[in-house]
């Protein structure tokens, strides 16, 4: 085991995976030269080429599209989205050609990129600067989504979402770039699909990814002073989600909070509930909660943008009333 | 529209006539294809929206005759001569148009997406515009690849007006992509002239971003493919330029449109800018006689029959089937039907 | 009453509210000197003049972001986007500008702008011209989503949705476009927000908007065969949507089917299931169930089509299933 | 980049030193407001992201002086000096960067979305490029309202690469915009000088729409604002123009950003270009001494501290209030908080 920062193991995974296949490239704005707007691509400029790690002009959908068809041509681009925000500028690529490629050709071709790309406030960067939209992906067939809340994940889950034959839009968050974490030597690949039990409990189940896991964990410990025994599930990819995981802690516990930084309304806890609701309602002893954003967008003042992202008193709060 | 530059033929005498009579198999090819199209669709028999590119033939295929296999298209929603003259199966094609299991795409795509990988044509396109990224990121991969081929985007005069036709078009210069831009001018973008939808013109943007830009008449595949050969060889050893083919829309923007916007004397004026007809009379010219080319024509229209009954007889695609073609292999656990 | 299409639903609520006041203009690609690829803005450039009837060049973002800049600046845009598939051109405008500009200018001033697009499947028109994306913008506060089944609401939402003084998607059925209906004569503005009840019933509720109303109103007549009386609630906006209706038919009912043409996953459905489960758990007797698209892109195959399509059969079942 | 054109004053005599020393004061209004806000923000009292245009005041200043209050703008992340020189409210500017509940956008924006409504300053903006369609719309909105007013785009020449650009320019060329194109042409696009990013000048891209473009030094204010005034007018009358202002980004990309990456010989020679040199050597030469700048200085400092003041002694925005802002009137129904 080695600590290391989830920008690091990032950074290891991309160089990791570019040593490994030189059919993968990077390609975004300021990575190469800059190494990165957070810096997640610093240094493999210099050990891989600026052939392979290509500073673009302020053109984002021209550089998503150019991913697709690079993809769709023999590499395996890795494109970055300097703020999740950004998408906008680039749904056309993604939603209408990357996702629907393999399906409207009729299989012919698999589409292997990754769209990588930082969600999320708490850093006062304002409404354009820090949405979390992942609702939006996790909504198109023929994408994957991921966002991994540590640094192991945040390794092993890039490596196995640059291997995948499919597109796959890979969320970090920014207010976890700094944050470090043990990560075992061997640096193992995370399958896609699989949800991790971060703390085990009996009394109710917390299903959470990205930086809301901590926040959970967070709520969980202060639950556990009132002998009220969270379960903690990190869901770690959102599309395709781990039903199953989510279903048998549901199955032990009866009770379910699921708890997001993106705006609750139309947010991908509505789906785990609404899944919850049909595949284990016989398991359910209490309403399914959701703790997420406001239906605002993100405000700048530190303030009201702290009283806007979840909290583990709000995770806590909702978990005693599911309980009660 | 620019001037259009009118140069002499690539050869003359005895290959010139071969190559062209190979080209004008291309061109009644096409032309059968979707004629044979326009009746099935009037029967009928093809659902959803299809664009014809009747009139616009001797750019697809011009330009083709200048590619090798390995060489990638990005096409758009007007996308059949493109894919057929690189060369796509033609059952497949015919297939795919009637939503068949055996179509290039087994019936999930249509017209608006037929693609044969196996020869480099990356898909018709719903998107206007759309394709001009895909064929950069082509373009990209295969100097990424040191493979030798080029990519060549094909798109409207209307998709001038999209913003990804900057973006790319700055892109490709800057890197110097092997990276073919071809623009068919038929002057419409659905019902409007783009006269109407454009302030500029393709030489003048084409200059800002210093690609070399040459305007052809798209109506003679002569022309197309003398051009094609060159340009494509500066593309495979400099990088970007812009092929602009002054063509004809003769048909309908989708078929079912009748086309009541349209000035029925500037209709009547295309046939003369036939491109079969500008073909003929190349080959007639060079003493081609019209037994060659009814040769020709019966040859391709007994093609056309056999894939359109193999069309016919084939199975429709099954659901299940469909649902495993989402993803590559196991598909994620998902609600749904 | 009068007997009137949808179609001329719409192109009587954009004629008249053109006539009412003189700050709302059109704008869109082909919709002046055509009327419009579906026919919706027919007659208008005649009778209000091209500097109010606008036909764009193929430049969807920069239509869509002046709209935005428009409605800043004095006017009341209606822009249309051809098929919802080109949205994925418009989001930043949407998304980042139109949405959030009331709140991020602290309330200084509001974007009362429209944007009209038809969605839906069901002419064979294949992946990138029949999808229904109407979730991605109800997760996005600031926007309104509107989505009429029927000429009545047709003509009555546009009108309000054009008088009111935020963005609002209103979102047209293409299969709808040649339904007849009865309209009132003195054509009523329909508020945005509330459901109508088109069937009442005591056994169930069956919530959904759009061209899926049909679906379930067939539904509902065939369950009534067998005994089962269906209550139909007809959301008619998305964004913001009319709990307090659903609630209280659920509160009658005790069972609740929500069916919706848009892909299931992280669907609209998803938000009403999450909801209710949440504000009405004690009212439920069974699981909620959604009945909604697969997860893919919708296919182009009559055969595919149909079996993607949400049908009276599917819905008739999950009435059983959760009456079960 | 382009070869700037450097005309005359456009004045002489007393007239003209008056109207340079107005000029002079926006510059200084401008740079003391950020360099007070550049300290604030080492001793953390200013939150999130700041981009400040020292360096580039004369662009602001001068482009400002010819518009009426009517007119409007749509800035850039970059949009401190515009905001200023429109004539926002300093007070309502200082809330907003601390972030206070009196602050122009009740500290829902913060710097990057700074926006004073009442003067026609339509917001700066985090996406770039993006403040282009919105000058686009706010331009048609003035011609359909026969109001008299144009409506400004600024941009930096990284939004150069935008598709935005391109489909901005065509719309406003063909329909003839009351819409004036401003770059602030500093060299850079965050980390990368533009050279790397674009393929072609903005001189020969407007000329592509038949925009007629002029290219300036865009530190020297007399220069700006006599350009503005002119192609001001003609905007106002005939249609779209482009103003390209060559200046200089003497400050990081944001606040905090130590420029490793810049050729310390680059930046020491910014000193020479600085607007506020440039400006008071002109009203040296026309006989206004060190006194009335320095009183300008003094009042200038006088009002911004009082701003601050203000600012620091305001109440932080509530929650409720901000959730209330997100629609007009009464909310929707929705869950949250
Ligand atoms: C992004 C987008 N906008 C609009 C459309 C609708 N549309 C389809 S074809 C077309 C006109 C395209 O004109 P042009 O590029 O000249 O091609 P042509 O039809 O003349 O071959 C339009 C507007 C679309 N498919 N995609
Ligand atoms: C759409 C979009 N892409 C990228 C960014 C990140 N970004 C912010 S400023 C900037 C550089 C802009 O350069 P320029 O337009 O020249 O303005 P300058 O910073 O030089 O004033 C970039 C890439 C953004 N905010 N929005
Ligand atoms: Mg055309
Ligand atoms: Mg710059």
């Amino acid at each position: 085991m080695a600590e290391m920062r989830y920008l690091r193991a990032i950074n290891q995974a991309l160089s990791d995976a570019m040593a490994a296949d030189p059919s993968v490239i990077l390609i975004g704005e300021d990575i190469s030269e800059a190494g990165g707007a957070f810096g997640a691509s610093r240094g493999l400029r210099e050990r891989f080429g600026a052939e392979r790690v290509i500073d673009t002009p302020i053109s984002e959908a021209a550089l998503a599209g150019a991913a697709v068809g690079a993809a769709l041509s023999g590499l395996r681009p890795v494109a970055e989205i300097m703020f999740m925000d950004f998408t906008t500028l680039v749904m056309d690529a993604l939603v209408n050609q990357a996702a629907k490629a393999r399906f409207m050709f009729g299989g012919q071709r698999s589409v292997p990129m990754v769209l990588r790309t930082p969600h999320g406030g708490g850093l006062g960067a304002g409404p354009q600067h820090s949405q979390c939209l992942e609702a939006w992906f996790a909504h198109v067939p023929g994408l994957k989504v991921v966002c991994p809340s540590d640094p192991a994940s945040a390794y092993g889950l890039l490596r196995a979402a640059i291997a995948d034959p499919d597109p796959v839009v890979f969320i970090e968050h920014k207010a976890l770039y700094a944050m470090k974490g043990e990560v075992p030597d061997d640096l193992p690949v995370m399958p896609l699909g699989q949800a991790g039990i971060l703390r085990q409990g009996r009394d109710v189940s917390i299903v959470a990814y990205g930086a809301a896991v901590h926040t959970a964990l967070t709520a969980a410990t202060q639950l556990a002073d009132e002998d009220i025994e969270a379960e903690v599930v990190d869901l770690r990819s959102i599309q395709p989600w781990d039903e199953a995981t989510v279903l048998a802690s549901l199955a032990r516990t009866h009770h379910l909070v699921v708890v997001h930084e993106a705006v609750e309304a139309f947010g991908v806890g509505a789906e785990i509930v609404a899944r919850m609701v049909d595949i284990g309602f016989d398991e359910l002893d209490g309403p399914i909660l959701r703790v997420a954003a406001p239906f605002m967008p993100v405000p700048f003042s530190k303030g009201l943008e702290t009283a806007y992202l979840p909290s583990p008193e709000r995770v806590a709060a909702a978990v005693r009333r599911t309980l009660a | 529209m620019s001037e259009p530059t009118t140069p002499g033929l690539a050869g003359t005498g005895h290959n010139a006539a071969a190559e062209l009579l190979a080209l004008y198999r291309s061109l009644v090819l096409i032309r059968r294809c979707e004629e044979r199209l326009s009746t099935m669709f009037a029967d009928g028999e093809v659902p959803g929206f299809i664009h014809l590119s009747i009139g616009q033939e001797a750019v697809s295929a011009g330009v083709m005759a200048a590619l090798t296999p390995e060489d990638t298209i990005a096409s758009t929603h007007r996308g059949h001569g493109h894919a057929i003259a690189k060369g796509l199966s033609l059952d497949g094609f015919f297939a795919e148009l009637l939503a068949r299991d055996t179509g290039l795409c087994r019936g999930r795509g249509g017209s608006m997406h037929v693609a044969d990988m196996s020869v480099g044509m990356l898909g018709a396109n719903g998107i206007v515009g759309a394709g001009l990224s895909i064929a950069l990121g082509s373009a990209l991969a295969h100097r990424t690849l040191k493979n030798g081929a080029i990519a060549v985007a094909f798109f409207g005069d209307g998709a001038l007006a999209e913003g990804l036709m900057h973006e790319c078009l700055n892109m490709a210069a800057l890197w110097k992509l092997p990276l073919l831009f071809v623009c068919e001018n038929n002057g419409w973008g659905e019902f409007l002239p783009t006269s109407k939808q454009l302030s500029f013109t393709l030489k003048d943007l084409a200059a800002a971003y210093g690609i070399p830009h040459v305007a052809i008449d798209g109506n003679d595949v002569a022309v197309v493919a003398a051009h094609a050969a060159r340009i494509a060889a500066e593309v495979r050893s400099e990088g970007p330029r812009v092929l602009e083919c002054l063509t004809t829309r003769v048909r309908g923007h989708f078929e079912g449109d009748a086309q009541k916007y349209r000035d029925p004397d500037e209709l009547a004026a295309l046939s003369e800018r036939d491109p079969l007809h500008v073909a003929a009379s190349r080959l007639a010219a060079m003493g081609v006689g019209e037994t060659a080319l009814s040769e020709i024509t019966t040859e391709i229209a007994a093609r056309i029959e056999a894939a359109v009954a193999a069309a016919r007889a084939a199975p429709a695609p099954l659901f299940e089937a469909a649902m495993a073609d989402v993803y590559t292999g196991a598909q994620p656990v998902q609600g749904g039907v």
